[in-house]
């Protein structure tokens, strides 16, 4: 509800801020399928639908475009978490790449566990072009799993 | 922000209040509540040991809040503002509390719920000084010149008084030349003077080394406010730009041309002004004259009598009179208007001279055919047949209606419902409009003869002359303030502003020009997301006061 | 008359914007006119579409947004037409565009206006359940992303032109009435589904727990009121027991609607699944006569919807409903199928509502000439189903009749086919190809980046440092220059662009602004227009996907526009210039297939000009329909198909070849080689035919039945024979009693699919009979009578003449059984129990099934998958229905499923028009964004080989290495991530710059 | 020395707040005060340029604080000082008016004009105002009456009304489009727009008490229709607003009831 004084703002580091403990916010790199969970995340801004600023996009056109390994480099540089989202089974713009996707992620989940790596830092969803609310409520999950996860220091004590 | 220190000087005013209020405990009230660092009673605050006291207290304890409890600031909130600013303290850090003409004088017969009055009206105004914030009054330069537009009687009349005292006038004429509606005139009422005589003032104008005369021009763009103008002038297809510090509208009217009415046609029924025109041609040979007066006034499209037409219809009657005292001179008339000394002995005079004066119904009209008049009589209760060789009607002044509209809009100043400009006040600002630095004079304004336009020329020249005589003009400083963050640009506040003082900026911004503001407060009020405050009545201001209504505790969080 | 290479569709709905793509894409200028303020009609509404369950706005929108900025395509929203002259080629038409009070040029769809306007209006896209403003635009994703003001809302109070930074406000806009010249007209102005308030008896606007099917469809929707749950209007609880009631104004003859409106049957059976899918509490109960599942794949999903999804069917005509007052429920009294009467208590009724003809349809018809049929359709003749009684106007789509969203998208294809045969000698007049400057050769340079940061008014700017991201962005790697517009998007920022680009001599240009799917082609063209490669351009998404959805946050909303900028610099500093691959295309067909389809394709092509092979494995043409006389409606079949027939044979751009099968096809869309060989494999002098499309006709067979001792007595016919019986008077009148039973050889465990004409055909048969000889006794015994749209009619009319039907469950068929000489059928039927029928005659009613042999050969020839039911699978069963994933190859009539031969008809036109987007082309240009391999890495395993849905992957034999058909691939990049070697990378997207956009973790 | 407790029990003494205009009204209390009429202690007077800038927050605020009643004066309509900022606080006090019939608290605010030169007048419109209040008895929002629960959070609701932009632009544009001409130069008519303006002011009174409601603590339609006595499905309506506008949100489902929280 707009309350009558200025909402304060959660005090987020700038990009150069040292990471230190309590300032900490979590880091989310985001592979969309560019036709439906793309569109699906334009939709939740165009209804103003409001969700955590912690998710950075990168558009592939289609899930089956996502290799294993970026998802791997991703968790080694640093991300936090990531997503990885496509189309429902038989939306996809190209007929079958959605579910190749679905297999290979499946495989990568036991395989992720098998290597000690927190099975809630990836997460894999199907948001169409109409599901502008779930993608919010996505992000607001994963984002507060992450957090509660702590920062991802996986890779730094290697 | 340096610590509050707020001081309250709390006034007996003889026993005006100390009679009904228990000052003494006020004063000690006082005391308890927060950020009061001084408090002192005074038998009388406004003199000049009242006033000493003021300025030893503030020295000594170095206030830097005021609050003073005693009468209405109408009368005395200058005067101690004016102490505050003597010793150094922003005007604006000042309260006043009215305990007499509000509390002590009204509760005489209640002495205790009196005083339990003046306690909360006192912890209120400490509630609201704590709140004050400092304020600047700001000075604006002035351009010492004037724009005149119109180039009739009127305008003429202001733009040689601005000009002999000196100041640099600019006259926008759309005819050819200077002169109006004067020029059509034959001979002025009272004293039959010969209107090329009125006109010499034109030669004076011409002259005047001081006066910018623009003929057949137009005014194509008004920007900017008082002191600042900017004009942008149309003259054929060249445009002139030049800055003016005020502007005068004198831009007149015209008669109404009857069309359709008693069958005028122009020759054998023409209108008064039709009528002047032959005789300064000599052409005027009629012997059976009709005059008709209120024709096309009065009446449903124009319910306003138009003041003139019954001074000029008997001028003309006299002057048909003195040229053939045999010619047979009819004024047919509903009343006849002759206000003050000289026009109802002007009116006695044009019956002696054998002019006849016979009253009509507005609810049957005469008739004009090919030869005769024919009017119902009422005394003799039939209709009468009067044979006519001229038909002369009196017809009303108008207003150049689709002109004042273009320049209303350009000088945001309102028109009435005829298409005459709307003064600020029909009785305190004759001549003024609402919006600083423009004013009004002439037939523009209301329909008016050549004495009271000539009257008003001057009028609205002193009015201007206040202005560019000093090189500044002194701003008030509590006004208006837009937050840029929260304002969405709805232009609410812009629409109702009656100063026209919220504009747009370049980066087509909604903005506050602070010189024109008033800060009555209005467009705070409307705006939909509180993006606007007033200075001095800011928001949390008035909620200071309003929470201070009750004892601590004795309202709910 | 000089003919007009240019069309008016009217109605922007799927089917219209089907057939404006279709012929924009043949080099014709395309006019679509829409009633409302956006596209995308009725689809636009629907949560999911059956029988797949796709999102309906994710297959949707693409399409629309592609007709939004095709350039030969124009939009012409809120607009009706007022006149019409002139004839077929040349029509002048008079076009009224009301006032949107909006300049459509300046708004840019930010919608501001509509957040500040304080008048609250209904919102009719959401069927009224929803709160709109006054200004408003018809749903987010609508295409032209334009809002409009409701003038009979709008109170006046001038806000939405004071906060509007486009200055798009345009209070005095009037009506505008404009003249075009165009040659051909296609009628797709869809459909207005059946109000059910005026039937008083379901109380449907009484009570609040009846809703309509489109409401229901809201109600499911995720952004519709209630955001995807299922819930009763009167308390917002969920309804345990959901009732929903088919044919409410549809097989009606009394207070609606005689006809049937095909459409329902199925999408109450998707709305009971769905719901059950969101809210597992839900229990759908759906009560219907017959359950008219005819389509491909549709009794799957009803025995899915049954089976897994628990969805009760109840046959029997709900008469009334009453509310109990207590709990807003609704008492349904029916009886059931043997005759007791119950009384069942419901949370909440769904009224299936049937499609009526569109209101302005008799409007239409006296505007435009055409005649309409009885139920105020546009009358259509049987043999040619897409074009009206008036030359050179077509129609499509619901306006014809009521059809579901494949068969309206053959049928926009089929009116195009006809439109391209009007005008193909006007081709590309109208259509002016953009000339471009020659594009700079970026080789070798430095990147030198340019980067625009848009306000876009205060959408962005409001929450968004923008100047502080300009500032971050001038010192990063190779940025040569950067500033803000207030809005980039717009005309006059497209021209400060292109001089930006020639003034700093840039190499690379990012935007930061809105969403890349709907501006990334506007930006890309503007670059092009400077001289740069399309492709040498990125977007950063700082408005959907930053400052709307992170309002409240101002501080982190800037932080994060600053790394997404840094993300596509990182992005930019790799990309390079891409070609798209050009391949010349062979303006010769191939059509497999010598029937009616076979032959009506053929001709399409031919009269086009185009040269034509048909290749018939038969001695003659004419295919399955050679043994059909009539149309149920009563037209001559034979008459029509020897006339085909002999046009075919006069055509001389059209060379048949009787007695001929494929031997092998090589080559890919506009290269195909062919090489035919005889059907006794006699050797065939004809040489290898060269060709750019193929068209696969291949027909289908008739069931040979085993049961029912066919075969073994006399007695036991199937339809076709039967029908030889009646039409060349062989039948014996002795024959008094005649049973006919339904579904044999369909709907089993081996054919789970109905096979669409049987009904149609056994009730042709029957009225013929009484028609003959109306004392014999005729009675059908069948599982559901599935005549759909206006094929209702008939049925009655049987019913009428004295034909009796008798439905059996699927788990208790008709037994026959010889007693000595005659023969008895035990029938045990749910609604008079079980009852014996001596007969003279058994007429089985068999379905139609592929040519197994012959499908199994062709389909790894063509390289094109089959069906379970082993029909051809086409590329997408909703939007594109007679396309095959592989390009330049096509399928009509029933090799694609069961259908009638109007239907066969349609969809070989639908071919016609299709193909015609390929071969009025001299060279395709195929996707810039292609996968290419990197042989030294290949290990030949031919894994991305069985990834590639578009088989653009072929093995090289001698190298052991894959090659990719740059032609054929659509740049997915499905076969990049599956290939064990990394030998594969997608251009636009490879690997190495999405590891760089990874690295920008900071 | 002040008033001893029980004494004050006895009989009532209203608090009454005054927002004068300095033009005209609070010259005119002036008057009275030169020419001595005598009238009840019970104002306390705020004193403001013109009765334009009384923002109806000041007046629900007051309320909620405690006062027992409002007193706004400002000049004769035709004689503001400022032209029309009078006629702008009858706009917003008719609103304001309507809004706390909700409450059945409009009887505590009067709005009135008073002339510089009516001193006796505005002693009388003082005296007969407060003796109204006394005979009302204290507010029921004042510490004296402890105000329930529910009428607290209906003041929480009415003050979130008052504070929301829609109603203000209304407000804000109401005389313009009713009076003068809107931007189609047509004139609304009058009834036309109080019928929109009062089914906003309900619509958005009774969002904002669902709105409260659920600030307490997560509740079903039904639950919130028992509290509010406001039939179920006017409710699920309006909940379903503030979801579209994303202020709510599901938090689970008991048995075939949602349950809806608060979105921070």
């Amino acid at each position: 509800m707009e309350d009558t004084e200025k909402t304060e703002e959660i005090q987020v580091i700038a990009p150069t801020d040292k990471v230190t403990d309590e300032n900490w916010e979590p880091k989310i790199i985001a592979f969309l399928c560019n036709w439906c969970s793309y569109a699906g995340a334009d939709l939740a801004g165009v209804s103003r639908i409001q969700y955590p600023p912690n998710v950075r996009v990168v558009r592939v056109p289609c899930s089956g475009r996502i290799n294993p390994l970026f998802i791997l480099k991703s968790l080694q540089v640093g991300w936090d978490s990531v997503l990885v989202s496509g189309c429902h089974p038989g939306d996809c713009h190209y007929i079958s790449g959605n579910y190749y996707a679905r297999r290979k992620f499946s495989v990568l989940d036991d395989l992720f566990e098998f290597m000690g790596i927190d099975k809630g830092r990836v997460n894999f969803s199907w948001v169409s072009a109409a599901e502008g609310a779930a993608f919010a409520n996505i992000i607001e999950k994963v984002t507060e799993k992450t957090r509660k996860l702590g920062p991802n220091r996986l890779f730094k004590e290697l | 922000m340096d610590e509050i220190r707020i001081g309250v000087f709390v006034c007996h005013c003889g026993t005006n209040i100390a009679g009904f209020v228990d000052v003494a405990s006020i004063e000690e009230y006082v005391k308890t509540l927060p950020h009061v660092v001084f408090t002192q009673r005074n038998l009388y605050t406004c003199s000049e040991t009242g006033l000493l006291a003021i300025k030893n207290g503030i020295k000594e304890n170095n206030l830097n809040r005021v609050i003073v409890a005693a009468c209405t600031p109408r009368t005395h909130e200058p005067l101690f503002r004016g102490i505050c600013s003597e010793m150094g303290l922003n005007p604006y850090f000042f309260e006043f509390v009215n305990i007499r003409e509000q509390c002590s004088w009204v509760h005489q017969k209640e002495k205790e719920k009196a005083t339990s009055k003046a306690r909360d009206l006192v912890r209120m105004g400490v509630a609201r000084a704590a709140l004050l914030e400092p304020l600047e009054k700001f000075q604006i330069d002035v351009e010492p010149s004037t724009l005149i537009i119109g180039g009739g009687i009127s305008g003429m009349s202001a733009a040689s008084v601005l000009a002999n005292q000196g100041f640099h006038v600019i006259i926008v004429e759309k005819d050819t030349e200077l002169g109006g509606q004067l020029r059509n005139l034959h001979r002025l009422y009272p004293g039959d003077m010969d209107s090329q005589k009125m006109l010499s003032i034109r030669e004076e104008i011409l002259k005047n080394p001081k006066i910018e005369v623009h003929i057949s021009s137009k005014i194509k763009n008004i920007d900017g406010y008082i002191g600042n103008f900017d004009i942008t002038v149309l003259k054929g297809e060249k445009e002139i730009k030049f800055g003016v510090g005020t502007i005068i509208v004198a831009t007149g009217t015209d008669v109404l041309k009857p069309k359709g009415l008693y069958n005028y046609d122009g020759k054998k029924v023409i209108t008064q002004k039709e009528l002047e025109l032959l005789f300064k041609e000599n052409q005027f040979n009629s012997k059976n004259i009709v005059m008709i007066q209120c024709v096309g006034s009065r009446n449903e499209e124009r319910p306003y009598c138009s003041s003139i037409c019954c001074m000029t219809a008997m001028k003309n009657a006299r002057v048909i009179k003195e040229k053939n005292p045999d010619a047979e001179v009819f004024i047919l008339n509903r009343d006849i208007y002759t206000s003050g000394t000289y026009q109802e002995e002007f009116y006695r005079e044009a019956r002696k001279m054998g002019v006849i004066f016979t009253r009509y119904n507005e609810s049957k009209l005469p008739q004009v055919t090919e030869d005769s008049v024919i009017y119902y009589n009422e005394s003799l209760k039939e209709d009468v047949e009067i044979k006519y060789d001229l038909v002369v009607l009196s017809t009303p002044l108008v207003t150049y209606h689709e002109e004042s509209k273009k320049l209303s809009k350009m000088l945001k100043v309102p028109l009435d419902e005829f298409g005459f400009f709307l003064e600020a006040h029909v009785k305190l600002r004759p001549v003024d409009f609402s919006n600083d630095g423009i004013f009004v004079c002439g037939t523009c304004k209301w329909p008016a003869n050549v004495p009271e336009s000539i009257s008003q020329g001057y009028a609205a020249a002193s009015r201007v002359t206040r202005i560019i005589s000093k090189d500044t003009f002194t701003v008030e400083g509590a006004t208006a303030w837009i937050d840029q963050e929260k304002c969405i640009a709805c232009e609410i506040c812009l629409k109702k502003c009656p100063y026209k003082a919220i504009t747009r900026d370049e980066e087509d911004r909604v903005i506050v020009r602070t010189v024109l503001c008033k800060c009555c407060g209005v467009c705070s009020t409307t705006c939909p997301e509180h993006a606007i405050d007033i200075r001095h009545y800011k928001d949390n201001q008035v909620e200071s006061q309003i929470t201070a209504l009750l004892e601590e505790g004795e309202w709910i969080e | 008359m000089e003919k007009i290479g240019a069309v008016l569709v009217i109605g922007g709905g799927i089917a219209g914007i089907q057939s404006a793509l279709d012929l924009a894409e043949s080099g014709y200028k395309v006019y679509v006119t829409e009633k409302t303020t956006g596209i995308g009609g009725v689809m636009a509404q629907l949560d999911k579409t059956f029988p797949t369950n796709d999102c309906s706005m994710c297959i949707l929108s693409p399409k629309l947004v592609e007709a939004g900025r095709h350039p030969n395509i124009e939009l012409l929203i809120n607009a009706n037409i007022l006149k019409l002259d002139g004839e077929a080629g040349n029509f002048k038409l008079n076009i009224l565009r009301k006032a949107l009070f909006i300049n459509s040029e300046k708004c840019t769809g930010c919608g501001i206006c509509g957040q500040e306007c304080p008048v609250e209006s209904i919102d009719i896209y959401n069927e009224h359940m929803v709160i709109n403003s006054a200004a408003f635009v018809k749903y987010p994703q609508s295409v032209p992303l334009v809002f409009s003001i409701n003038k009979d809302m709008c109170i006046g109070c001038g806000i939405c032109q004071a906060v509007c930074k486009a200055h798009a406000v345009e209070y005095f806009q009037q009506d505008e009435e404009i003249n075009i010249n165009v040659g051909a007209i296609i009628l797709a102005p869809g459909f207005d589904e059946f109000d059910p308030a005026p039937l008083q008896v379901y109380g449907y606007g009484k009570y609040p727990n009846v809703v309509s099917s489109i409401e229901f469809e809201r109600i499911l929707s995720a952004s519709g009121p209630y955001s995807g749950m299922v819930l009763r209007p009167s308390d917002g609880d969920i309804p345990e027991k959901v009732a929903f009631l088919q044919c409410i104004g549809s097989r009606d003859v009394h207070h609606a609607k005689p006809y049937c409106s095909s459409v329902c049957c199925m999408y109450t059976a998707k709305e009971a699944v769905i719901a059950k899918e969101h809210q597992h509490q839900v229990n759908p109960t759906i009560f219907s006569m017959d359950i008219r599942a005819y389509g491909k794949d549709f009794d799957k999903y009803i025995i899915r919807a049954q089976d897994e999804y628990g969805i009760r069917y109840i046959r029997s005509r709900i008469s009334s409903i009453e509310e109990n007052p207590r709990n807003n429920n609704l008492i349904l009294n029916y009886e059931s199928e043997d005759g007791s009467l119950i009384s069942e208590e419901y949370n909440m009724v769904v009224l299936s509502v049937g499609l009526n003809p569109p209101d302005d349809a008799i409007k239409l018809s006296k505007i435009f000439g055409f005649e309409l049929n009885e139920y105020n359709f546009c009358k259509t003749d049987h043999f040619t189903p897409s074009k009206t009684s008036k030359s050179g106007i077509f129609v499509c789509g619901a306006f014809a009749a009521p059809k579901d969203i494949p068969e309206s998208v053959i049928q926009a294809s089929a009116s195009a086919a006809h439109a391209n045969i009007l005008l193909h000698s006007a081709r590309n007049s109208l259509v002016t190809k953009k000339v471009y400057p020659p594009e700079i050769n970026v080789e070798g340079q430095a990147p030198r980046i340019g980067i625009f940061v848009c306000h876009c008014g205060t959408n962005i700017g409001g929450y968004v440092d923008v100047p502080s991201v300009v500032e971050y962005a001038k010192n990063l790697e190779n940025v040569e220059y950067a500033e803000d517009n207030l809005y980039t998007c717009s005309a006059d920022t497209q021209i400060k662009i292109v001089e930006t680009i020639k003034e700093h001599n840039l190499n690379r240009v990012i935007v930061a602004s809105c969403t890349p799917r709907t501006h990334e082609p506007l930006f890309q063209e503007t670059i092009r227009e400077a001289g740069l490669n399309p492709y040498l351009f990125e977007m950063a998404n700082i408005r959907d996907q930053c400052s709307w959805v992170h309002m409240h946050v101002p501080i982190a909303a800037t932080d994060k526009s600053k790394d997404l900028v840094r993300m596509a610099v990182s992005k930019a500093n790799k990309i390079e210039p891409l070609q798209r691959t050009i391949l010349d295309m062979n303006h010769n067909v191939l059509v497999i297939g010598g029937g009616i389809s076979g032959l009506s394709a053929a001709l399409g092509f031919a009269e086009q000009g185009f040269m034509t092979y048909l290749v018939e494995k038969t001695t003659e043409l004419g295919g399955h329909a050679k043994n059909i006389h009539a149309s149920i409606e009563g037209n001559n079949v034979q008459e029509f198909l020897s006339n085909i027939i002999e046009k075919a044979n006069k055509n001389e751009n059209l060379k048949i070849f009787l007695e001929s099968e494929i031997d092998t096809i090589e080559g890919f869309v506009g290269n195909f080689e062919t090489k035919l060989k005889s059907s006794e494999n006699k050797e065939n002098d004809e040489g290898t035919l060269e060709h750019g499309i193929i068209v696969v006709a291949t027909g289908g067979e008739q069931y040979q039945p085993t049961e029912y001792l066919y075969s073994k007595d006399p007695r036991v016919v199937t339809q076709i024979d039967f029908e030889k019986m009646l039409f060349e008077s062989k039948f014996d009148e002795k024959v008094n009693k005649i049973v006919m039973i339904q579904c044999i050889g369909s709907r089993n465990e081996k054919n789970p699919y109905c096979s669409r004409v049987c009904c149609a055909e056994a009730i042709k048969n029957s009225i013929k009979l009484k028609d003959l000889y109306p004392e014999k006794e005729v009675i059908v015994l069948f599982r559901d009578i599935r005549t759909y749209g206006l094929k209702e009619k008939y049925y009655r009319e049987a019913r009428s003449k004295g034909v009796m039907f008798l439905r059996f469950e699927e788990d208790l068929p008709p037994e026959l059984e010889k007693e000595g000489e005659n023969l008895v059928i035990h029938v045990d039927s749910p609604n008079i129990g079980k009852v014996d029928l001596e007969l003279d005659l058994l007429v089985l009613s068999v379905g139609i099934h592929p040519p197994y042999e012959s499908n199994e050969k062709m389909a790894p020839m063509l390289k094109v998958p089959l069906n379970d039911d082993k029909f051809f699978l086409e590329a997408h069963v909703k939007l594109r229905p007679v396309d095959f994933a592989t390009a330049g190859i096509f399928v009509c009539g029933l090799a694609h499923s069961p259908r009638s031969i109007d239907e066969s008809i349609m969809q070989a036109n639908a071919v016609v028009s299709r193909a015609s987007t390929y071969l009025s082309k001299d060279e395709i240009e195929a996707e810039g964004i292609i996968a290419t391999v990197d042989i030294s890495k290949c290990s030949g395993c031919g894994l991305c080989i069985e990834t590639c849905a578009y088989n653009a992957i072929t093995m090289d034999e001698e190298k052991m290495v894959v090659e990719i058909n740059s032609g054929l691939c659509k740049g997915c990049g499905a076969c990049v991530s599956s290939c064990r070697g990394l030998a594969i990378d997608l251009l636009g997207y490879t690997d190495e710059e999405i590891y760089l956009v990874i690295n920008e973790f900071k | 020395m002040t008033e001893s407790k029980s004494e004050s029990e006895k009989e009532f003494e209203p608090k009454i707040l005054g927002f004068l205009c300095n033009w005209c009204s609070y010259a005119g209390a002036d008057l009275a005060g030169v020419s001595r009429n005598q009238y009840p202690p019970n104002v306390r007077v705020i004193r403001l340029m013109c009765s334009g800038r009384v923002d109806p927050n000041f007046v629900i605020d007051a309320l909620i604080k405690g006062a027992d009643g409002i007193l706004i004066l400002g000049c004769h309509l035709g004689d503001c000082h400022y032209g029309e900022g009078n006629y702008e606080a009858q706009a917003n006090y008719k609103m304001v008016d309507k809004l706390l019939k909700f409450v059945k608290l409009d009887n505590r605010v009067t709005l009135d004009w008073v002339s510089a030169a009516e001193g006796t007048y505005f002693a009388k419109i003082v005296t007969d105002f407060t003796n109204k209040i006394r005979s009302l008895g204290p507010s029921p929002l004042s510490k004296k009456s402890n105000p329930s629960i529910e009428i607290q959070l209906k003041m929480k609701a009415v003050k979130q009304v008052v504070y929301n932009p829609r109603i203000r632009k209304l407000v804000g544009r109401e005389r313009n489009i009713t009076l003068n001409e809107n931007v189609y130069e047509e004139i609304i008519d009058k009834d036309e727009f109080d019928l929109l303006l009062n089914e906003t002011l309900e619509a958005e009174y009774v969002r904002n008490q669902i709105y409260f409601h659920l600030e307490e603590s997560p509740k079903s339609v039904k639950e919130i229709s028992n509290k509010m006595g406001i039939d179920k499905k006017i409710i699920f309506e309006q909940l379903l607003v503030l979801r579209q506008r994303s202020l709510i949100d599901l938090s689970e489902i008991k048995g075939y009831s949602p349950v809806y929280k608060v979105k921070k």
